[in-house]
């Protein structure tokens, strides 16, 4: 098991690595899936097999597609990654990763500090979860269902292919 | 008849309020007879009282309370009248000189387009000067004061296009507002020590509270002196009357010479009891006078414009009341304030008269000859100014003068000194008034006359001269008939002056010398302006600082220009935006600095304010491992 | 239910104003002139009526409580007293007129702006009638909100300064007094665990003297500075200038005769002994107050910023006045209230109708007014003298009275207030000089006033002249009131504390027959 | 040793967590900033589950389950903005849609 651990985490950090050092989009979010499907392992091992099939179906799955059909819409072209290619610099990058390496060894220090307690292999099924989830937090649910309506209805409003969209600050106000 | 005694204020307060909402309305002709009428009226009245006054054995005190006032906690001053000799003396020469006045004005004034609007004040004024006299509580007397302060104002600025006529108007009524302040605080101190303001009681018992020389009384005389120094332009609050000057010749006759400027004289003879209790402040009421007297009478010397001369004149004359109060010769000085009244009201018509026919020339120098083409005008300024002069036996100046200088030299307060001054007084006012009249009448015709004066301008100033003249029988010294009319009425109120003792022997020696001074002072007048012309301009480029000094007055303007008005314009021009605003705006600034750091971070690239995330999360992160 | 009914219809008649002007701007004006005048004229019916009533009655006219939050002890208690009363005249007095100068002056948002101007006035008649704490900082608050917006909306070209540095300078001050007024009410519930805002309850508060005078501080805060004094008088000058016309009037006639009522009201009778011990400081400020402000109004060009200095000088006598704590004083002050209120307001609605006719506030481009305006010329010349007490009208009585009171308290300072009366006279000839005398400056098609405008010029005349000679009624009506304020600070004599000089004028009255 | 430290699945999941805040912190484009969100979001939920597992409770995946559901709600959102911010401004640069600065 730990064997599998280690692998999937592998994979899941280098394909995450390649993630944020794409120019090209479409292979990031390649990536991205590959990296989601690595995490969904690491779920699988862990004792969450219900968990790791989420994760494939709604972020690698629902998640990567959604972003690619936006990318479709935005229509980018060749430059674009030219573009990225000058973004994405030395200079740029090594303030942020002295910092977030700062912050990193941070954590990781706490992490490691604590005393060592290895998990139990005891596999948490979805029937625990689900009795969990319409139990105790199910007020939760509702707001998640709140919250999601409250996305598709500012992601439909804010969507909408106006001629003009107005906004106060973005431009003048037309009548 | 004496229930009407209301209506004596009331009738021009009448006229004034219809004028002042109809004014426009009213024909040319409709006006003067509402303003002329509601004096009229008044001075009517004010016989018939008067006449029942004198011929009651008793004179009787008459009050009439109109209705209450004030009443808070014992502080109860009631809107009454109260009249008694003094008051009548006061009202007689208002209504009468006052209905003159009108009467000329409403020729004088009829081009004017304001001609409803100077009837509207004019009347105000009479109301307001009665009420002033009339009072019969300090407060009341403060509501007349004040509203004599207003009218004159108006007046002078009457014709308020010319900007500076508005200034000279508003520098009157401040600094005789600076005189008042002091009185008003007066009538607080009489109010906390007397618990009342009522005229007559106070005078029943300042002599209970107080000893002679007492300070509080001292106080409150020199506070009330102030007062009276203001309205009456004695020394140091003189300079706004040669100024006013800039108001209509018949508001100069009215209320620049005959009525309101001898306020401060009525107050101080009206509050005598307090006076008399404090002689140090009635030694100074003297001072003031004499010194007053000396020094506008040099000034009248040197000026060019005619009105000017007649406003130093009209100073010099009140500090010779004054002087008669400071030697406790309460009648003299009143009866010196009539005739005074007569003859300065008399000139300063005269004076207008002149300066409409030469179309508003003022300069007596660009005058001369109009002895035959305005003799009407001629003659009566003649009598106006012999009385002035107090030529001897024929003018009625002349036996007010005198009681005044004898009093002066005999009088248990007189001493040498006053006399002295008040004599050498007599013989300025000789030489300037005689200097006037020559330059003006006299010699070679410079200006042309434009316009003849009618009948409604004549008969007041035939009338004025006349009274100018008889008006002095009724009082005669003793060293010549002895016939004190005027003194004996006013006996019961005004208490006689007492006299030095042994020395009524040298009576007639002093009416002699003042004679003499008086005639010399004309000879001396005739023979610089008449006989040799061209020595007087000698003497003006001999020494021209001396005759530049005189001729502004001594200065005094400068003086008070450096002394109050330039620090206070300063001050309040450096401070016009508020220093007190300054901490405020500062913590503005201050909050609005802060406000643009803040707004800086705010830079609206998404990265920055992703670095502050991680910042931050470093910052705690690494605090919680630290502790 | 009189008392209710009077603020409950400026609130109505508000929105139905606001409704009104949607339709028909005529029909919002004549609304909120309606509202006004009706209420005006029930005052007055109530005002007649108490004067023909028996002199031995007690102060207190009308009293309307009900239970509000009845929890926390707070009440909706109105009262009504000789003092509340000419308060509420003057409010609808001026709030008559300040509707009828806007009557061609606001051309937009008519119906927000009568709106507004009808809960200021419901603000200000609930702090002249609330006798319960919170309730009467719930006024406060009200009648400064609406005020805020009418200065910003309507004012001139810096009226976002202004309306903001009037909202911040009132607001935290009425903070202060927030807290005084939680801290006054746990005091009296610790003492006699009785938890109420009422104020007749805490009238006999035993307050410890050192909470009491943070107390009376925080109450202190907020009527000075709406009063207002040195140095918090800054907001004042930029609020007038740049508020309309009406809101000026308000602002002077009855914004800062809340702060001399919240004096009256609450500091003297609910902290006696402290308010005595600060009270030669507060003299002193005030008369400090009178003269500088009056230098400053001297040199202003800006119009109504002038005549908002003036005010400042003003309200100096009214804190000369109230720390006299005598009744001449305090009669006084009651006076100086309702005649500056008149005049400066008169001079507010003068400088309105100027600037309606030549779009400037700035007195070196006026000259010559008188030609072309007589009406108005005669009307400001009133106006001008009123401010520098004139005898005969309003202010004359007011200030003479104040003085004479304060000159039983205090000598020096009297005497610094009464020079004060000196450059009042100089700041109000210069107004005159500057605006009506000299040439006519420049070719202004200058129409005298129409009859809207001469009518409310001849009822402030008229009212000024009246309370000048026949001040009486108005001081028969404080009396009973006054009295109340005083008793209290005269117990407190005896308990042996500091002299708060009452004066008893001894009548020695000499018959002379 | 079939069973896991619980720190390695934490550290698993700092070191994803970190990975997505470099690419939030070194990308300029809003669409590649939208997807280390997600990287983020991930990672977090990764430590709900090994905690979860710690436990042996099932709490943590039910926090995964809302986490989830909230990175839905904000992709749709998001993803939204994105296509707005293009249209209005023809590019997906972050640094350029800045008109919020104060």
């Amino acid at each position: 098991m730990l064997i599998i651990f280690y692998i999937a985490s592998a994979v899941a950090v280098i394909s995450t690595l390649l993630v944020i050092i794409q120019h090209n989009l479409v292979h990031a979010l390649l990536y991205l899936v590959v990296s989601f499907l690595a995490v969904a392992m690491a779920f699988y091992v862990l004792g969450a097999p219900f968990i790791a099939a989420l994760e494939v179906i709604i972020y690698a799955g629902a998640i990567v597609v959604l972003m690619i059909f936006v990318i479709m819409m935005l229509n980018l072209r060749q430059e674009s990654i030219a573009q990225e290619k000058k973004w994405l610099n030395a200079q740029i990058v090594i303030g942020p990763v002295i910092l977030v390496l700062v912050l990193a060894g941070e954590l990781i220090y706490m992490v490691s500090t604590e005393a060592s307690i290895t998990l139990t292999d005891q596999v948490i099924g979805a029937k625990a979860v689900g009795m969990t989830l319409y139990g105790p937090y199910v007020i939760g649910v509702e707001l998640s269902g709140i919250l999601l309506m409250a996305g598709i209805v500012g992601a439909y409003h804010l969507g909408r292919q106006k001629k003009k969209v107005t906004h106060r600050f973005l431009e003048k106000q037309e009548e | 008849m004496n229930d009407l005694l209301w209506l004596i204020p009331a009738l021009p307060f009448l006229g004034s309020i219809i004028l002042i909402l109809a004014g426009t309305r009213l024909s040319k002709k409709s006006v003067p007879l509402i303003g002329v009428g509601s004096v009229g009226v008044s001075a009517l009245i004010t016989l018939l009282i008067g006449y029942d006054f004198i011929s009651s054995d008793t004179p009787p005190v008459i009050k009439q309370v109109l209705w209450n006032w004030i009443d808070v906690a014992g502080f109860s001053p009631s809107i009454a009248l109260h009249l008694d000799s003094l008051s009548l003396v006061f009202i007689f020469v208002i209504t009468f000189i006052g209905f003159l006045i009108h009467v000329y004005s409403s020729e004088f004034m009829v081009d004017d387009d304001g001609y409803a609007r100077f009837f509207a004040y004019l009347n105000l004024f009479v109301g307001s000067m009665l009420i002033l006299v009339l009072a019969d509580n300090l407060l009341l007397l403060y509501f007349g004061w004040e509203g004599v302060g207003l009218c004159s104002y108006l007046l002078i600025g009457f014709w308020y296009q010319e900007e500076k006529n508005g200034y000279a108007a508003r520098k009157a009524f401040i600094m005789t507002r600076v005189g008042d302040t002091a009185m008003a605080i007066g009538l607080f101190m009489i109010f906390k020590t007397f618990g009342t303001l009522n005229i007559t009681d106070i005078q029943l018992q300042a002599p209970v509270m107080w000893e002679i020389g007492a300070t509080e009384g001292t106080i409150i005389a020199f506070l009330l002196l102030g007062g009276a120094v203001g309205k009456s332009a004695q020394l140091p609050l003189q300079t706004w009357l040669p100024d006013a000057m800039a108001g209509p010749s018949p508001v100069s006759a009215l209320i620049h010479a005959a009525t309101m400027v001898t306020a401060g004289v009525y107050l101080i003879t009206r509050m005598h009891v307090v006076f008399e209790l404090a002689p140090t402040a009635q030694f100074v009421v003297g001072v003031i006078g004499s010194v007053t007297l000396l020094i506008a009478g040099f000034s009248a010397l040197t000026q060019y414009d005619l009105k000017r001369v007649l406003a130093y004149s009209t100073i010099s004359q009140l500090g010779y009341m004054f002087l008669a109060l400071g030697v406790g010769a309460w009648s003299a000085a009143i009866f010196h304030f009539m005739i005074h009244a007569f003859f300065k009201a008399l000139l300063f018509l005269a004076a207008g008269a002149v300066i409409m026919a030469l179309h508003h020339e003022h300069d007596m120098f660009k005058m001369g000859g109009l002895r035959k083409k305005l003799p009407v005008i001629y003659w009566t300024f003649l009598i106006g100014a012999a009385s002035l002069a107090a030529l001897p036996l024929i003018t009625a100046g002349f036996f007010s003068k005198d009681q005044i200088l004898w009093l002066a030299w005999a009088g248990e307060k007189g001493n040498v000194w006053f006399f002295l001054v008040a004599l050498s007084g007599a013989f300025i006012t000789a030489v300037y008034t005689f200097r006037m009249v020559f330059l003006t009448f006299f010699g070679e015709e410079k200006s042309h006359v434009t316009h003849i004066p009618g009948s409604f301008i004549n008969i007041p100033l035939i009338i004025l001269a006349i009274l100018s003249t008889l008006a002095g029988f009724i009082e005669l010294p003793h060293s010549f008939g002895h016939f004190q009319l005027f003194t004996n009425f006013l006996n019961p109120l005004l208490p006689a002056t007492t006299l030095q003792s042994e020395i009524e022997s040298t009576e007639w020696m002093i009416q002699v010398s003042a004679a003499a001074l008086s005639i010399g002072g004309t000879l001396l007048a005739y023979y610089l302006y008449v006989k040799r012309p061209s020595l007087h301009a000698q003497f003006k480029s001999a020494v021209p600082q001396l005759h530049n000094f005189l001729l502004h007055g001594w200065r005094f303007d400068s003086l008070y220009d450096w002394v109050f008005v330039k620090p206070f314009v300063y001050l309040a021009a450096i401070n016009k935006n508020d220093f007190v605003d300054w901490p405020y705006n500062a913590l503005v600034n201050v909050a609005s600095f802060i406000h643009r750091m803040f707004a800086f971070t705010q830079s609206g690239i998404l990265r920055w304010y992703l670095i502050g995330v991680v910042l931050g999360a470093i910052l705690i992160l690494t605090l919680g491992l630290m502790l | 239910m009189i008392l209710s009914g009077f603020i409950l219809s400026f609130m109505i008649g508000g929105i139905l104003a606001w409704m009104a002007a949607l339709k028909n701007l005529v029909l919002a004006r004549w609304i909120s002139l309606i509202t006004v005048c009706f209420n005006l004229f029930i005052v007055i019916i109530l005002w007649v009526q108490h004067l023909q009533g028996d002199e031995s009655q007690s102060a207190w006219i009308l009293d309307f409580s009900l239970p509000w939050i009845p929890r926390f002890g707070i009440g909706f208690h109105l009262a009504l007293d000789g003092l509340s009363l000419l308060m509420l005249l003057l409010t609808f007095f001026l709030g008559a007129l300040s509707v009828l100068i806007s009557w061609k002056e606001i051309q937009h948002q008519v119906g927000l702006y009568h709106f507004c101007l009808l809960w200021v006035l419901a603000g200000i008649t609930g702090v002249f009638l609330a006798m319960d704490l919170f309730l009467f900082f719930f006024f406060w608050e009200v009648m400064l909100i609406p005020m805020f917006f009418l200065i910003i909306i309507w004012g001139h070209e810096n009226s976002r300064y202004a309306a903001f540095k009037f909202f911040i300078f009132t607001q935290a001050s009425g903070l202060l007094m927030l807290v005084a007024i939680l801290g006054l009410y746990f005091v009296h519930a610790n003492q006699t665990g009785t938890f109420t805002f009422d104020y007749f309850q805490l009238l006999g508060a035993d307050i410890p003297s050192g909470a009491a005078m943070w107390l009376m501080l925080g109450f202190l805060a907020a009527f000075i500075v709406k009063l207002p004094v040195i140095p918090f008088h800054t907001w004042l000058p930029d609020a007038h200038s740049q508020a309309p016309t009406a809101g000026s009037l308000i602002l002077a006639g009855l914004l800062l005769k809340t702060g001399a009522y919240g004096l009256l009201r609450f500091i003297v009778p609910l902290f006696r002994d402290q308010a005595v011990a600060i009270a030669p400081w507060a003299m002193a400020i005030g008369v400090f107050g009178i003269i500088y402000g009056a230098i400053l109004a001297f040199s202003q060009t800006d119009l109504k910023r002038l005549v908002a200095y003036t005010s400042v000088s003003h309200m100096g006598f009214i804190m000369l006045g109230v720390f006299s704590f005598n009744m001449i004083a305090t009669q006084g002050v009651v006076m100086q209230m309702i005649t500056h209120g008149i005049s400066t307001g008169a001079l507010f609605i003068l400088a309105g109708i100027i600037y309606e006719r030549i779009h400037t506030r700035d007195i070196t481009r006026m000259g010559g007014f008188w030609k072309s305006m007589p009406f108005l010329g005669t009307c400001g010349l009133i106006f001008a003298m009123a401010s520098l007490g004139l005898p005969g009208l309003g202010n004359f009585v007011a200030e003479f009275l104040v003085l004479v009171g304060a000159w039983q308290a205090t000598h020096k300072l009297t005497i610094i207030a009464t020079i004060g009366l000196v450059a009042a006279t100089i700041y109000s000839l210069r107004i005159l000089q500057k605006v009506f005398y000299g040439n006519q400056s420049a070719t202004h098609g200058l129409a005298d006033l129409s009859f809207r405008e001469k009518l409310v010029m001849i009822v402030l005349v008229v009212s000024l002249i009246w309370l000048g000679l026949f001040p009486q009624p108005v001081l028969n009506t404080s009396r009973p009131s006054v009295n109340v304020i005083l008793e209290t600070t005269a117990s407190s004599d005896e308990n042996g504390t500091r002299n708060p000089k009452i004066i008893t004028i001894k009548q020695k009255r000499y018959t002379h027959e | 040793m079939t069973t896991i430290p619980a720190e390695y699945g934490l550290v698993l999941a700092s070191v994803l967590f970190m990975l997505g805040l470099i690419s939030l912190l070194i990308r300029r484009n809003i669409v590649f900033m939208l997807i280390s969100v997600e990287i983020m979001l991930n990672a977090a939920g990764l430590a709900f589950i090994v905690a979860g597992a710690k436990w042996s409770q099932p709490d943590g995946q039910v926090m995964f389950l809302f986490i989830l559901t909230m990175a839905a709600a904000e992709v749709s959102v998001g993803l939204a903005l994105i296509l707005q911010i293009y249209h209005q401004l023809k590019t997906l640069n972050s640094d350029e849609a800045s008109k919020m600065k104060g």
